[in-house]
């Protein structure tokens, strides 16, 4: 199960990849190597000296000195990395419970319809009568993000969830400030994502935290009371991190406004309710859809994520740029220059280019597939799962939300009865001896040792029952006390890693080891 | 619904256990008014896997891609022969299908791709060390002028006319929230870059200074002068590359003082995409390592001992530390850097600096040859695989020309500079591995006729 | 040389090691006139992957693949949309670089694989028991004509003249120097099958027939008197499959009775390809089970007494029985079954069904819009998703004609049998899920001007 | 690492696979449902009932019964795969030294452009100028497969080695009897492939086996002693399966020439020699060349192969149809129609269609990225690795004929030293638990306990020193007698599988348990 690390079985001179040699070869002395070197991996490091007539054209910046990058060849390449994957747990593999990731099965016609030469190999500075395919990709796909959402405007261009949120914030700072109401501080409750607060502090913002009833909600009266003309804004996660649907949604929104305020909602969780309920019927301003939890795009280890942010009317006119309009000449992408003409409010530009179209393309396939009829359908069966493993748990865990009504996608336990000595994090590392991914685990914060269940719509029934089993056995070991369990995993690619050590003595590079460095 | 394995009977018994009497039920807490009965209107049903494919196809077919016709596009984004083994192996369930490594014991297959990915970064820029990706080369920009600020505790930065224009705008667009005060200003067609000018502006209130290498225009400038003055005044120094493959050829930022590289991922192993997906790299010095943004991976043991990798230093991150984070950003680009690292293994030092020669060969040659066109005049003195022209006429509707004869003449600097009277005449050429002599002609010979 | 990872200093250390003093003196065993001393000449030299991928992209666009015209073609090979998950699955480095699992302990992936395609095959077939595949329908159905003569004793077979003539001429071929006597006849444009007339030839020298179901021209027959008749007289009866899908919609042939069961496989999840490769099935009942040609694959325990599957009846087979084999294949056509298998484990019977279903509605639908063209007439009276037509001029012109108007009209009768006169104004059609509305009418309007 | 059957995890009613409705569909009573079934999985199992006026066209056919073909949807189609591809051990994950077998690397690029729709979605019969691209291909790889073997013919419709073999003693017996002289014998060496003798009696030749000399080659006297009237051909493997190129493979040729006979070389270790010996200097007649071996096309876990065959002028006329032909006005394919007019003493049809078209364009990708210099480099570091492995274990393994010379791209090994009760078989399972694959075993049967090592040119000297060292230390514990090594392998997905159980009690398809029938 040991992989050595590439600079550890690779050298500068190999290469997996051959070349044709180039036009500058023979053209003056000293020259004559590049482009022979394939297959003689003994010529020397190929470097272009500036003598001669026809001599280079950089400037006097030459990198002569080897810098260590070890190239491998293509069998070594594709072993390395094989062998390397299967230390991996993965959808493809199993159940992946983590809440508020959504871990579903990622289609392959989804890859298929990405790496279309048409999509794919598209640059995005191309003029726009020779990308019209690409500009409908994206203005099809906005369509269904706006009538899902039941919203008017959609942003396309934010990078992952996190930026979206950052667009949303922007938006909003925009129309405070337009309305000259410029405010500083934004209420997040206290169980939302860690990139809520981080959002808001990092486009200026004060952030305070808006406390939970005891069932698990937002505290309408405490947020309520908290409304002042100092409050720009109010993040929700909804559904909430705790699985809840926030039953005062829409009353919060009325409160919100009144108070001049406005209304982010954090999309995380909206597979729990598309297809069922429209964020816009809620009252929201901005809400961020992530392409890779919702609509199966995917993961990739940590990314790429894709965050479209849907608008409210109120929030329309302060939409970045650019984006693309269909005219009656065809699609036409929107950028600085004819901004001006109809939407000079924008709060301007958050990336280079256009937004991730890679992932536009694989979402678009995804939710033609399904349709209308097959996304409501997602939405129940994910709820459904979820409330499965909820109700399924019953006295094996604790269920600290268990009477807040159904859950969402996402069921809730917490460490609460467990033997001395035992928390959440060995249930966790015991799931993975029998086969699982562990769930989400310590967040939300409200809630002591969490644990999040989130199974998603495309797990059988059959393969709830199986994890049910699993995680019933593992708890019932914590109750008890099992030691081996302390010690879990087992049967993993590694046991329990030092991750003190690992920050302490911070090793973020490789190395060559000091031996052979003294012996070169 | 291919997706969906629950049947009707597994819905029933399993709304059975739960105890609701339908699924109606699990919904109840969402107001009655917002509770929707049925399919949304207006969108179509679900359709067979045929279907989705036939119309994705059609919308493919409405563009025309660049391996269709000579393509001269860069300007931040670059064509490059991608190895179909880096395809493969990104597309692997175990790397596609995975989250972020939150679990370590059974996430080392992506652990050690980031630990070497970040080393690989690390040696290209020149730089101690580096992160495990952000999302594209513009954002990273933005988040290492934010930690020059936390590091310097100076709200200033002063942008090279030779950066990429979005670049500068995603700044702006922050700076104008966050209160940062940004120097910018429009480049000049002309071989000088404006390394001279930056001199002169660095102040003791400047944070940092941001420098493209090469630049926007495709020019190579040293970096040093330009690093030993921000040092002196005790600001930092940001290099930025848009094209990692220059690094095969030209010395690394890092190598030249600049304290904080970042840039563009996307020419090694992530395809053009019409932008996105791409991968932003990071690096830097050692003794900024904690003021860094984004998530490390770093080295450790288990408890047998044996080696092994783990997210660390993550109390600079958000789901730690909240609104005292580095930065917001969370999701990554992993599948992105995963790709650039098997890309970058399998060229190995000895295949980007062949790669790296056989780019500025073409790009010489086909700069000699355009610049023979009568109305073209080459504007650079240095370039690498990417130069300017000034052509004899506004270079934009030239490019629409050229497009409507099959060939992708560039980026007019029109496009990117809306506005700007002095450079609507440019056109940035790039010329990659992928460029033959026959794309070359093509080129120079659209040219004579646009000019004529 | 990206595929070779030895570097000159490992070839040198590795002579050291053998004690040669170049490669030269490992090749001493060569006689010296037939030692090359450098590269053949008149081939070029290595090549990088883009310039490969570049000439065989060139090469490909000087077809017109079947995607991107209205497409008829049929007669033993069938365009239907395989989901994207068969291609990605079967590409796993696991699956697709494995080897022949003569190690069943690192093998079980492939192994568990065939024993559920054998399973499958077998119920699609009606059959008792499958192997675990050949190399494609032709080759099949000759092993079934010679493990029938294993079987009887007996040296003649009476192949219908339904049987597609690639098929007859292979078996032609090898009875050639087998001296297995082969009754063949040419088929006739007319509704009714030969049935008839092989139920009269059948005789006590008879070891088999063999029946196409449906036959070349998509006329479908009941099996169950020939089958009767043939057991009378001690022969077996052999069916002839082509097109699986249509045993979604159809009887099976074991379920008529038939011996043995033999086709191609590769409507379901092979694809076109030109030809090959392509997937043979072959099943029977189980007294014959011993006789089968082929690897099989069975079910056994560990060690531990877990269940394990093995190749298994090995004795059968040339690498132990040698010249006393019942075939000598080796080499089958594994990755095929496995897309074969993963594709009609996402059909399952209800995807197969629907499949089927839609296929003969299409097919329906296509008849009675084509037989409405003057000039053409529909032979037959039954079909599944493919028909034939006589129409009024040569039908090999007019597909020629077509194919100049991008259209793919079907395969002519004239192709199939060359100088049969009494063919020559026969056009196969084959129409499947990917077959649009559209796609009919194309082709309708196009025989409408092609026969005015 | 339990994965269940498809029929123990689906059912008939489940599907993966949408589709639009049918045609059709409510055209008549009793269709209804058909098309309408996806999302519906409670629906009657379709069929077309014969009744109405616009009713199917079946023939009074249809299926009625279920036949119990198991469904899955998607996510857990893509789950049994991918986790019973774990199961599986192949060259992406190590070295795989199957003797005689060639298991080399897979390029990626190979796949890629076997996928490119110009070649994989076209008909076989399709109007040859609608295929000119493909017709192409086909020519240049003939070409290739000529130039490099020296021989005037090639037949590239084999579909593997032993339709290969097939076809070339086909192409034989057909020239002998076109001269009126049908001959009956063939005689094959004690070493060659089960295959040999097996298509020569497939063919209707009787076989003889020829004896080795010591040294592990073909007896030339005892062959030439043996050669006569009756004797149709020889069948010689060059380089053999004992790893020796065939000294005398000349002096063969030229007394089976004197004799009337000819000679057919299995070309399935041509790998070792590509590049450097052209088989038709060696007076060869017919040779086929497994493009799976040499020329990199996947094995796939058992085919599909590609067996084209090379022809000496001798046979050329005889080579079976179809072929491709470049004419003034394009390429051709030859068929039957056409081949009378300059090839009618061709011996007739082997398979449908044309020859494993996807194979043909993954070699050709190959070939052509090595060259004629990389393919001559390529037998080059196949026999100096295997070379390498030989002389790496002096002392350690037994090698019968390694005093014969340096061996080709294999080295052979046999299991005398072994400690009482000790086999090759414990070798190779031992094997399997240091993380390899085996070597070929048992073969070729004239040696004792034979263990065939084939490292291929694709792997490095590191991968190379760690090969040697496992084989070193499993052959030292089968000389000491470890009991360990008699239960091995521990760590794979199995222990030793009972292939007695299996074969003497064969259950070669699964059947509902027993209970479960009971209970229906």
């Amino acid at each position: 199960l040991e992989e050595a690390l590439i600079f550890e079985i690779g050298d500068t001179r190999t290469t997996g990849v051959d070349f044709s040699p180039s036009p500058l070869q023979g053209r003056g002395p000293g020259r004559g190597e590049v482009g022979a070197s394939a297959g003689d991996e003994n010529a020397p490091l190929p470097t272009l000296s500036p003598e001669g007539e026809r001599a280079n054209r950089l400037g006097g910046l030459e990198r002569t000195a080897s810098f260590g990058l070890p190239g491998l060849s293509e069998p070594e390449t594709v072993r390395h990395y094989t062998r390397l994957s299967r230390q991996n747990y993965a959808i493809d593999l199993g159940l992946f419970p983590l809440g508020s990731c959504t871990m579903k099965h990622n289609p392959r016609l989804n890859e298929k319809v990405a790496r279309m030469p048409g999509f794919a190999d598209l640059h995005p500075l191309q003029t726009m009568d020779t990308v019209q395919g690409a500009l409908g990709v994206i203005h099809e796909l906005a369509h269904w993000l706006k009538t899902l959402t039941g919203m008017p405007a959609v942003a396309m261009s934010p990078k992952a969830g996190a930026h979206g949120e950052l667009c949303g914030l922007l938006a909003i700072r925009s129309a405070l400030e337009a309305r000259g109401d410029a405010r500083s501080v934004i209420l997040v409750p206290e169980s939302a994502h860690g990139t809520n607060p981080a959002t808001a502090a990092f486009c200026g913002y004060g952030v305070e935290n808006i406390p939970a009833t005891a069932e698990g909600r937002v505290d309408l009266a405490a947020l309520t009371a908290r409304l002042g003309p100092d409050v720009a804004a109010v993040m929700i996660t909804n559904p909430n991190t705790c699985g809840l649907f926030e039953r005062d949604m829409k009353a919060i929104s009325d409160v919100v406004h009144a108070a001049g305020a406005l209304v982010y909602c954090d999309g995380a969780n909206f597979n729990a309710i598309v297809g069922r309920v429209r964020p816009g019927d809620l009252g929201i301003d901005a809400m961020h859809i992530n392409l890779h939890k919702t609509f199966s795009t995917p993961h990739g280890g940590g990314g790429p994520g894709s965050g479209p942010v849907v608008f409210s009317a109120a929030l329309a006119p302060f939409a970045p740029l650019p984006f693309v309009e269909k005219t009656d000449a065809g699609y036409v992408l929107v950028e600085e220059e004819t901004a001006g003409e109809h939407h000079a409010q924008n709060f301007g530009r958050m990336t280079a280019f256009h937004g991730q179209m890679g992932m536009f393309t694989r979402a678009l396939a995804y939710i033609m597939s399904h349709g209308a009829d097959g996304l409501r359908q997602v939405a129940e069966d994910a709820v459904l799962n979820a409330n499965y493993i909820l109700r399924s748990l019953d006295g094996v865990l604790d269920a600290p939300f268990g009477a807040s009504g159904p859950c969402m996608h996402e069921a809730l336990f917490a460490d609460d009865g467990l033997a001395e000595g035992f928390s959440t994090l060995d249930i966790a590392k015991g799931l993975i001896d029998e086969g699982y991914h562990p769930m989400t685990v310590y967040f939300p914060l409200v809630v002591h040792g969490a644990m999040l269940v989130e199974p998603t719509e495309t797990e059988s029934k059959a393969a709830l029952d199986q994890f049910i089993g699993a995680l019933r056995s593992v708890a019932e070991r914590a109750k008890a006390g099992d030691a081996a369990l302390k010690s879990a995993p087992h049967f993993a690619p590694r046991r329990r890693l030092d991750e003190t050590l690992a920050a302490r003595k911070p090793v973020l590079v490789w190395k060559e080891p000091v031996v052979a460095e003294a012996a070169e | 619904m291919r997706y969906l394995p629950l049947t009707n009977e597994d819905r029933a018994a399993m709304l059975a256990r739960i105890g609701a009497s339908s699924i109606d039920d699990l919904f109840v807490d969402v107001p009655e008014a917002a509770r929707l009965s049925g399919p949304i209107a207006g969108l179509p049903n679900h359709a067979s896997e045929m279907a989705v494919e036939r119309h994705m196809a059609k919308l493919a077919r409405q563009n025309l891609s660049a391996g269709e016709a000579p393509f001269f596009l860069g300007a931040g984004a670059y064509k490059h022969h991608v190895p179909a083994s880096v395809d493969h192996l990104i597309q692997r369930g175990e790397f596609l299908t995975a989250y972020t490594p939150y679990q370590p014991e059974i996430a080392q297959g992506t652990l050690q791709m980031l630990f070497e990915f970040q080393t690989q970064v690390a040696r290209l820029y020149g730089c101690d060390v580096a992160n495990a990706s952000m999302y594209d080369g513009s954002t990273a920009c933005w988040e290492a002028i934010v930690m020059a600020r936390r590091v310097t505790k100076r709200g200033k930065a002063l942008l090279s006319s030779g950066l990429h224009p979005h670049y500068v705008s995603v700044a702006e667009t922050m700076a104008k929230f966050t209160g940062d005060a940004l120097q910018t200003a429009l480049p000049t067609l002309s071989a000088e870059t404006d390394a001279e000018a930056l001199l002169e502006a660095i102040d003791r209130d400047t944070s940092c200074v941001v420098v493209q290498y090469p630049d926007i225009l495709g020019r190579i400038a040293d970096l040093s002068a330009i690093a030993a003055r921000a040092h002196e005044h005790g600001a930092l120094l940001i290099a930025v590359v848009t094209e990692p493959v220059a690094l095969g050829a030209l010395k690394a930022p890092g190598d030249m003082g600049a304290d904080i590289v970042v840039g563009e991922g996307q020419s090694i192993g992530v395809g053009l995409q019409f932008g996105g997906p791409y991968v932003g790299l990071f690096a830097c010095q050692e003794r900024f390592v904690r003021q860094m943004p984004g998530r490390l991976c770093g080295e450790t043991v288990d408890a047998e001992g044996k080696r092994g990798f783990v997210l660390t230093l993550s109390t600079r991150e958000q789901h730690i530390r909240r609104e005292k984070a580095t930065s917001n950003i969370c999701t990554n680009s992993g599948l992105c850097a995963l790709a650039f690292s098997i890309h970058m293994t399998l060229l190995g030092e000895r295949g980007l600096r062949d790669l790296a020669m056989l780019n500025h060969g073409l790009a010489v040659q086909a700069a000699e040859t355009l610049a023979a066109v009568p109305g073209v005049e080459l504007v650079n003195d240095s370039f690498f695989n990417e130069f300017t022209l000034k052509l004899s006429k506004e270079a934009r509707p030239v490019v629409r020309d050229l497009a409507e004869r099959g060939i992708l003449a560039g980026v007019s600097l029109g496009r990117l500079y809306p506005g700007a009277d002095a450079l609507a005449h440019g056109l940035i050429v790039a010329v990659t591995e992928t460029t033959t002599s026959e794309d070359i002609a093509a080129l120079a010979a659209g040219l004579k006729e646009a000019l004529a």
